[in-house]
């Protein structure tokens, strides 16, 4: 653990973010929020010097700090605003600043994903929900705070059981990287999948591949090429009759060869999860069964009161 | 189909057993003999579906009649391919599956293993072909016996009925101890079942009770013996067990003679069979086990559960051979004859014909066990096989009786069925029943007791201490049972045509075996009149039969099964000329099983040896047993004709009750069963209970307190932990992260 | 892709069943709509069959699939009939009568489609050999498990219990999926027979220790196991009957099956799980059957002893997990333990749940009563016999009682546990059998030799065949299945045995290493 | 430094790996608070979509310095999972508000023992 933090600022930056969250979030009587935010912001500020100051160079850079702090203030506000509106949208801020740290991590596709579905989607389905399931305000209080919005239940101690966890979690996290990780390194299939295809018009380009040939496989910087049977060449292929169908051609891969963040992502996802992705098709396909059934009550009771209701009347009317 | 397909090979696949061979001369019999217990079983599963779907038809009667009769077609099947008609050679093994395999090592002793197997060798073959064959007759029987109970009992009694089938069939096809005693509680559970069959009679639950509380004192023998057995020879199925045994070896190797095992296993088994097979002194059960429907009766309590104890000694012989000293066998003959006595003695006295039948069949089981105690396995099953078929005659007569009688069973209330319309089958198959369970010339009764008799005197009483004396025993009687069992058939089926209905007769509620309603076609009493004749009727009271009851003449059913059974008794005795050298045809098949007896044999080998073996008043004992007994039960015939018969002019006035007044007290001990009842109430049950008087103050003070702490440690500490379930989301909520905090904090304090 | 699609054909006709039922269920017919229970009946059955010729399947426990997937489709089968008609009892009718439309209630076909995409989520844990496949798989359980609770009864605690049910669900979920990140991380892949390898090959560290107790406790949560432990009977008490019984089986299953994947992912080597994970496991296990155990004999709602009896049993077949597959040998193997005592559980849970079900009382006939406390089942075997004795039955078997099936599961754990050399926890589950007797004894007395109340409604047995039936099904295969015991333990262990060796086998020098030393 | 470690930009450090996974078990924690110390229904199940999305930024993180892309595709998974029980949630607490007419988790606490 100490290759990478001090135990001594980590578990201090721990403490002091506890008393910090505690503080921060609402009681009875005196409440001193913006103090405690400050005080679990500086917690944080003490957590994330401990690992700093090991890093050294590796260390992030300054767009990580940035969203770090806005994306974890923008939670610790989450939870400790009274008003549901407003701690959903805080939420999303969270989602924004954690879509910042996926950029940093060069994951472009999730990042704008994760602010498509989540803060695009889900969350405005959040809102619709709690400005249905809210209390209409009335003509005297406008602003209606319920009772059990408006403050914490058992602050301190909740605030012990999460530190706790987050003690014990970093510790562990940041102890398990003190070995070097296995490394498992880019899945070769997905790899060699991009690169054929992406190898392809670059060989035709510089080297005039025949379109009828097709690139198998790239390995390192050699691609194995296979003619159709009886191609003839004229001059400009010169190069590749020497070559007997199969063999392999060493060559110059150039960089914009490498594959895309998406295309890699894709690849992952329908070579290696074919059957995920249909098992969560049916997951959505139950999740939108379940929603209807749960939430079609009340249109579809009005309308069926309003039947009986005419039934009921239309017998009465017509009882001679 | 598929499915089906597919589930057998996985569930079911015989695959070869690993961790045992069965040995080189037990040969692997058809695969298919597994279809006779099971069908049974399938039978009682398919009874099981009717009363769900509420059938109110007779469609469990026919399925198990279906169920049980191709059961006895394998059964037979399986006799005709092992070589059939005669005994088969030697035994084989049909492996049904795997079943119970436990290894805890490798070594010799260190695996349970129990497969579902069937031992198939003509000891069992002959005990199963009586079993599914009577069972069948049985079944049809209580279809029409049981009809007044369809839409309601019947079709959980024929569950019961079956799945009794499926139990025995267990026990005596078993190739291991654990499925002889898997089948051994399955027929006691069923005989529960059945005995308690009327539930809501009080005295069928006592009798049910009673039944199950002494057959445990049975079964603790059995267990003992089970785990005695496992323990000495490290195995419990039958092949290499007997291998050892034949060797006299234990499991390691060691000598058995004179070792302490081979006293005591024999032991622990003869307490098993004693408490099934109702001998002194655990017989008290059997008496009122006649509480449950009469098919069960004459099926379980007469033909086949009672002689599981016969088939055990029968099968575990080598074990009790090996005994030198015959402790057990000497006891089992001694306690043969003194139950067969003991037996007749009450069977003479008592007025109820069911009853009379009970105690007869105690009393036969004494002579089977006396048969098997002196070195006679041969008699003993004999007298099980032709047992079997007169004593269900006989037991289906007195159903029948009582079927048509609305419950009468007391032989001063009826007389002269036999000649009344309708009964001439019932009656006939009586005479044949009575006359074989008399000893009467030529009859199967005669043969298989002559036998029994016979050995008696043959056996030395240096090998077993009083042998002789034991058949001066049983002679006696052979005489009583003869007297007996007549003095039923010339009061109740010949003489002065006369009856009194029973109390079902209007008695809706208390229905003895039968139901409250009658068959429709009797709807023309009316049943406010019955009651109210039911209320003048005093118990015991002699009332001329009228009002508006009439006997209710056996149906189609009953009768065929009736005649079968007769001819078959008659039958029986035919077997005794086939195989003549063994003994019989049962002798044969018994001296081709376990149950033929290599050491003490050489007098049984050839006739002129017994002679020198032993004699009767100086004759050979077959000889002379021949005319000795048919004697005696011409005696015991006539003297019940003259106490019962002659002169009779109605049902309850015969010239035995003025010889009655002569007797003194005697006549009255021996109807009060020589109060052995009262006796257990006041040697075991009274102390017992005073005991436990002393006990529940001890018990209260220290027992309870202890087993109160030990019952108050969970409840306090579920009362410690009760708070953290207050049904708040996020009191859970807590605790679940609570939790994981504290988990993680152990194992990072751990590692 | 298509040999993976192999092995999935009873999840598929499972799916098409369900779409079926979906379409059925919004039949104007009433009639059509009462034919979505024998379609789903029709589609469990196929699944059955179809489970029982699945083909070896890939990952850690590639022989488990055929047994795994028979038994979810078995048992399934037998909650089927428990659970028909315990949504839309009385709706059909009032609706006729003209009387108020109410939609919660009017879900014949969702129910059974619910019901059905639970099990294949069961389904496809059996068969996961990915994290991402087992989360999904894991969801796809619970998800519907959720909405089933909350319909299950238009009563307020049926809707306590699924908010109870759900967020505590979720943060379980989210417990878990942690784990898995940390897994992942740590082994770098979300194949488990590659984080197998991985671990195999480089060791494992604080951070895979880490993520596989947090997997660990998040599954808990669906096995009920100590400390996720805290719904199960509040949730079971407030859910109707059915759907308890339900929720017994299906996410308990699928908990255990995860963690024995997830557990295999370290294997038992040499000395049995590596430390760490073994006190997880090991103060999971004792704790839960504790608790479990305690907390039923305060009861007196008969749900809420089978609920934490439930609890219980959880923490006894944990102790298989730990004991792992010994050196395969059956009398050792503590996950062909886990795999009979699931089915054994199974089926004894089916008993006692559904004789709860089978007799009614109450005045309202279209949401009667079912029997909930120990004074309402008093003299059941006397009024009801086949009911009573059938629950007797399945609950002496939950007690362990010999000869009956509960007897075989426990001893097997039992055996397994000695084998592994975890006496103390053996010990520990031996006294905690010994504490269930006061509760399940309870119900027997309460059952066998107490007389009814006579000032109580006596009740009326449910016009329901389909609950008698499993009632009465799981009380005889109680009686009966001991005899297949050598069939089904050895299928059992035959489910597991590739994966031991799949495990173990690729352990570098595992078999080499030794085998220089055994010469010597 | 192969193609696949181009397309991510160079390898990732373990050292700056920890800063991540510190600001996702901060979020995990922060989540579970919130979780334990709301009472609004809405709010807690938004709790838990934290905890996932603390998850989801593990997943990222390794999955970069894993340099393979399976971390990525368990986030879509994630973020699937998130929406369906997400719908369902508040599909279930508008069913309860009609009930109850109240968004207090308190308020459901009649089963207990």
């Amino acid at each position: 653990m100490t290759q990478f933090a001090s135990p001594f600022l980590l578990y201090l930056g721990v403490i002091v973010g506890a008393v910090g969250v505690a503080l921060a979030l609402p009681r009875r009587g005196l409440s001193p929020q913006a103090i405690g935010a400050l005080v679990a912001g500086a917690g944080l500020g003490l957590g994330l010097l401990a690992l700093g100051l090991k890093a050294g160079e590796h260390g992030p850079g300054v767009y990580f700090y940035l969203f770090t702090f806005i994306g974890l203030g923008a939670a610790l506000r989450m939870i400790s605003h009274p008003r549901p509106v407003y701690a959903a949208l805080y939420f999303i801020l969270t989602i924004l600043s954690s879509a910042g740290l996926y950029l940093l991590l060069a994951a472009e596709f999730m990042a704008f994903a994760l602010i498509i579905i989540y803060a695009g989607a889900i969350l405005i389905t959040y809102l619709f929900v709690i400005m249905l399931a809210t209390q209409a305000p009335t003509a005297e209080e406008i602003d209606v705070l319920s009772e059990y919005d408006r403050y914490s239940r058992e602050p301190i101690l909740s605030t012990i059981a999460g530190f706790a966890l987050l003690a014990t979690l970093t510790s562990m996290l940041v102890g398990g990287l003190e070995k070097p990780l296995h490394r498992a390194g880019p899945d070769e299939r997905v790899a060699s999948v991009v690169l054929t295809r992406k190898v392809e018009p670059i060989l035709t380009e510089r080297y005039g591949l025949p379109p009828e040939a097709r690139v198998v496989s790239v390995e390192g910087s050699s691609a194995t090429v296979v003619f159709p049977q009886g191609w003839g060449g004229s001059e400009k292929i010169q190069l590749f009759r020497a070559l007997d169908p199969g063999e392999s051609m060493p060559f110059e891969l150039p960089e914009e060869a490498a594959p895309e963040n998406i295309e890699q992502i894709g690849l992952t996802l329908v070579g290696g999860h074919p059957l995920g992705l249909e098992v969560a098709g049916v997951i959505l396909l139950m999740a939108m069964l379940g929603a209807i059934v749960l939430a079609r009550k009340q249109i579809q009771e009005e309308e069926g009161r309003k039947m009986a209701a005419a039934r009921g009347g239309l017998t009465r009317e017509g009882a001679p | 189909m598929d499915a089906i397909a597919t589930i057998l090979p996985t569930f079911l696949a015989a695959e070869p057993a690993g961790a045992h061979a069965p040995g080189a001369q037990v040969g692997s019999g058809p695969p298919w003999a597994i279809l006779i217990p099971l069908l049974p079983l399938l039978a009682s599963a398919l009874c099981g579906v009717c009363a769900m779907l509420r059938v109110k038809s007779k469609a469990p009667a026919f399925i198990v009649v279906a169920m049980l009769g191709a059961s006895f077609l394998a059964t037979a099947a399986v006799w005709l391919q092992g070589g059939g008609p005669g005994p088969m050679a030697g035994a084989s093994v049909a492996h049904g599956w795997d079943w119970i395999q436990f290894a805890w090592g490798d070594g010799p002793g260190q695996a349970l293993i129990a497969n579902f197997s069937l031992y198939l060798d003509s000891l069992t073959l002959l005990w199963m072909l009586f079993v599914t064959g009577l069972a069948t007759l049985i079944a049809l029987y209580a279809s029409e016996y049981m009809s007044h109970d369809v839409g309601q009992g019947y079709n959980r009694f024929f569950a019961y009925f079956a799945l009794f089938v499926f139990a025995m069939s267990c026990l005596v096809m078993g190739d291991n101890l654990l499925m002889l005693f898997l089948g051994w509680e399955g027929v006691g559970l069923c005989s529960y079942l059945l005995i308690g069959y009327f539930y809501k009679k009080p005295s069928a639950v006592a009798a049910a009770k009673k039944a199950f509380i002494v057959n445990r004192i049975g079964d603790l023998g059995l267990v003992l013996g089970v785990f005695t057995t496992f323990v000495t020879f490290g195995t419990i199925e039958y092949a290499p067990l007997f291998e050892m045994v034949g060797a006299g070896v234990d499991g390691s190797g060691h000598a058995l003679h004179g070792s302490w095992q081979a006293t005591w296993i024999p032991i622990f088994f003869m307490i098993g069979a004693f408490g099934k097979s109702a001998q002194l002194p655990l017989y008290v059960w059997l008496p009122d086990a006649m509480e449950g429907p009469t098919p069960v009766s004459a099926l379980i309590h007469a033909a086949t559960m009672v002689t599981a104890g016969v088939y055990l000694i029968a099968r575990m012989y080598p074990i009790f051979l090996l005994d030198d000293a015959h402790t057990a066998l000497t006891i089992v003959a001694w306690t043969g004859a003194l139950t067969a006595l003991l037996a007749a003695t009450i069977g003479m006295a008592q007025f109820d014909i069911k009853r009379i039948m009970a105690y007869s069949t105690v009393s036969q089981l004494g002579y089977m066990f006396a048969g098997l105690g002196v070195l006679t396995t041969t008699g003993a099953a004999f007298h099980v096989f032709t047992h079997a078929f007169f004593k269900a005659t006989l037991f289906l007569c007195c159903g029948a009786v009582m079927h048509g009688f609305a419950g009468q069973l007391d032989l001063r209330k009826l007389s002269g069925v036999a000649f009344m319309k309708g009964w001439g089958v019932v009656g006939v198959a009586m005479l044949v029943g009575c006359l074989n369970l008399a000893g009467f010339p030529f009859t199967a009764g005669y043969f298989s007791k002559d036998m029994i008799l016979a050995e008696t005197f043959v056996t030395p009483g240096s090998v077993i201490g009083g042998a002789s004396m034991v058949g001066w025993i049983l002679l006696l009687t052979a005489g009583l049972t003869a007297y007996y069992t007549f003095r039923v058939f010339f009061r109740v089926f010949v003489g002065p045509q006369m009856y009194e209905p029973g109390e079902e007769h209007g008695h809706a509620p208390h229905r003895h075996d039968h139901g409250p309603g009658h068959p429709p076609g009797h709807g023309e009493h009316d049943l406010a009149d019955a009651r109210d004749q039911a209320q003048k009727d005093e118990p015991g009271g002699a009332h001329p039969h009228g009002h508006d009851f009439h006997p209710h003449a056996p149906g189609l059913a009953i009768n065929a099964v009736l005649a079968i059974l007769a001819v078959a008794s008659v039958l029986a005795a035919l077997t005794y000329f086939i195989h003549k050298p063994d003994h019989g045809w049962v002798g044969a098949m018994v001296h081709h099983s376990t149950a033929h007896f290599g050491g003490l044999d050489a007098h049984h080998g050839d006739e002129a040896a017994h002679a020198s073996h032993g004699s009767f008043l100086g004759l050979d004992p077959h000889k002379a047993m021949y005319y000795v007994s048919a004697v005696i039960g011409m005696v015991g015939i006539f003297v019940a004709w003259l106490l019962h018969y002659r002169g009779r002019t109605g049902a309850a006035v015969a010239p035995a009750d003025r010889l009655l007044g002569a007797l003194g007290p005697i006549p009255r001990w021996a109807q009060q069963k020589w109060f052995v009842d009262e006796l257990y109430d006041f040697v075991i049950v009274k102390p017992l209970w005073a005991l436990s008087n002393v006990f529940h103050v001890i018990d209260k003070l220290i027992v309870d307190g202890l087993v109160n702490l030990a019952g108050l440690t969970p409840r306090g500490l579920g009362a410690g932990l009760r708070p953290s379930q207050n049904g708040l989301l996020h009191s859970y909520a807590a605790g679940m992260a609570g939790g994981i905090v504290f988990i993680l904090l152990v194992v990072w304090a751990v590692s | 892709m298509t040999e993976k699609l192999a092995i999935l054909h009873p999840e598929i006709a499972l799916f098409i069943t369900t779409c079926v039922v979906m379409i059925v269920g919004l039949s104007r017919s009433v009639g059509a709509r009462r034919a979505s229970a024998w379609i789903t009946a029709a589609g469990t059955l196929t699944a059955l069959g179809l489970a029982l010729r699945s083909p070896e399947g890939f990952g850690l426990l590639p022989g488990m699939l055929a047994y795994a997937k028979a038994m979810i489709a078995g048992v399934g089968f037998l909650l089927l009939l428990v659970m028909a008609g315990a949504v839309d009892r009385g709706y059909e009718a009032r609706l006729l009568r003209g009387e108020t439309f109410d939609p919660i209630r009017a879900t014949r076909g969702e129910f059974y489609a619910f019901f059905l995409f639970s099990l294949m989520g069961v389904m496809l844990c059996a068969g996961a050999d990915d994290l991402i496949w087992l989360f999904l798989a894991l969801e796809l359980v619970s998800l519907p498990t959720y909405i089933m609770v909350a319909i299950s009864s238009s009563r307020l605690r049926a809707q306590e219990a699924a908010v109870k049910y759900f967020f505590l669900g979720a943060m379980g979920a989210a417990t878990f999926l942690y784990g898995f990140a940390l897994l992942y991380g740590a082994a770098g892949t979300t194949s488990l027979s590659g984080i197998a390898t991985t671990f195999a090959a480089s060791g494992i560290g604080p951070l895979a220790y880490a993520g596989l107790i947090l997997s660990i406790l998040g599954v808990c949560f669906k096995i009920a196991a100590v400390p996720m432990h805290f719904y199960t009977a509040d949730v079971y008490e407030g859910a109707a009957t059915p759907v308890s019984a339900y929720l017994a089986f299906a996410p308990k299953t699928a908990g255990f099956l995860a963690l024995m994947l997830i557990v295999s992912t370290v294997g038992w080597h040499d000395g049995g799980l590596p430390e760490p994970v073994r006190v997880t496991l090991w103060v999971i296990a004792a704790l839960t059957m504790t608790v479990g155990n305690v907390l039923a004999t305060l009861q007196t709602s008969v749900k809420r002893i089978l609920a934490y009896s439930s609890v219980a049993h959880s923490g006894y077949m944990l102790v298989g997990l730990i004991a792992g597959p010994g050196d395969g040998g059956v009398f050792q193997n503590g996950l062909a333990a886990i795999l009979f005592y699931l089915l054994c559980y199974g089926v004894m849970n089916v008993g006692a749940f559904a004789a709860l079900t089978c007799i009614e009382r109450g005045q309202n006939p279209d949401d009667p009563n079912d029997l909930e406390t120990l004074d309402d089942l008093k003299g059941l075997c006397a009024t009801r016999p086949l009911v009573g004795w059938a629950m007797v039955l399945s609950v002496l078997s939950l007690l362990g009682m010999p000869v009956l099936l509960g007897f075989f599961a426990k001893l097997l754990l039992f055996s397994s546990g000695i084998a592994a050399g975890e006496i103390v926890l053996v010990v520990v589950l031996g006294l905690n059998s010994a504490i269930a007797a006061f509760y399940y004894l309870r119900i027997i007395s309460s059952a066998m030799f107490e007389t009814p109340d006579a000032r109580r409604d006596g009740g009326r047995l449910t016009p329901m065949r389909g609950r008698v039936l499993a009632c009465v099904v799981s009380g005889a295969a109680v009686l009966v299945l001991p005899l297949l015991f050598g069939p089904l333990q050895r299928a059992s262990s035959r489910a597991v045995s590739t994966g031991q060796s799949a495990a173990i086998g690729e352990r570098p020098g595992g078999t080499q290493a030794a085998s220089p030393e055994a010469g010597r | 430094m192969d193609l696949a470690t181009l397309a991510q930009g160079g390898l990732l450090h373990q050292a700056t790996l920890t800063h991540y996974l510190f600001v996702s078990a901060a979020m995990f924690a922060i989540g579970m608070i919130g979780f334990l110390t709301r009472r609004n229904l809405i709010i807690m199940f938004l709790c838990t979509e934290l905890m996932f999305q603390a998850a989801g930024l593990a997943f990222i993180a390794f999955g970069r310095h894993h340099l393979n892309f399976s971390g990525d595709v368990f986030v879509i998974f994630v973020l699937t999972i998130a929406a369906a029980e997400a719908a369902l949630a508040l599909a279930l607490v508008v069913y309860l508000f009609r009930r109850k007419e109240t968004l207090d988790a308190s308020e459901w606490a009649e089963l207990r023992g």
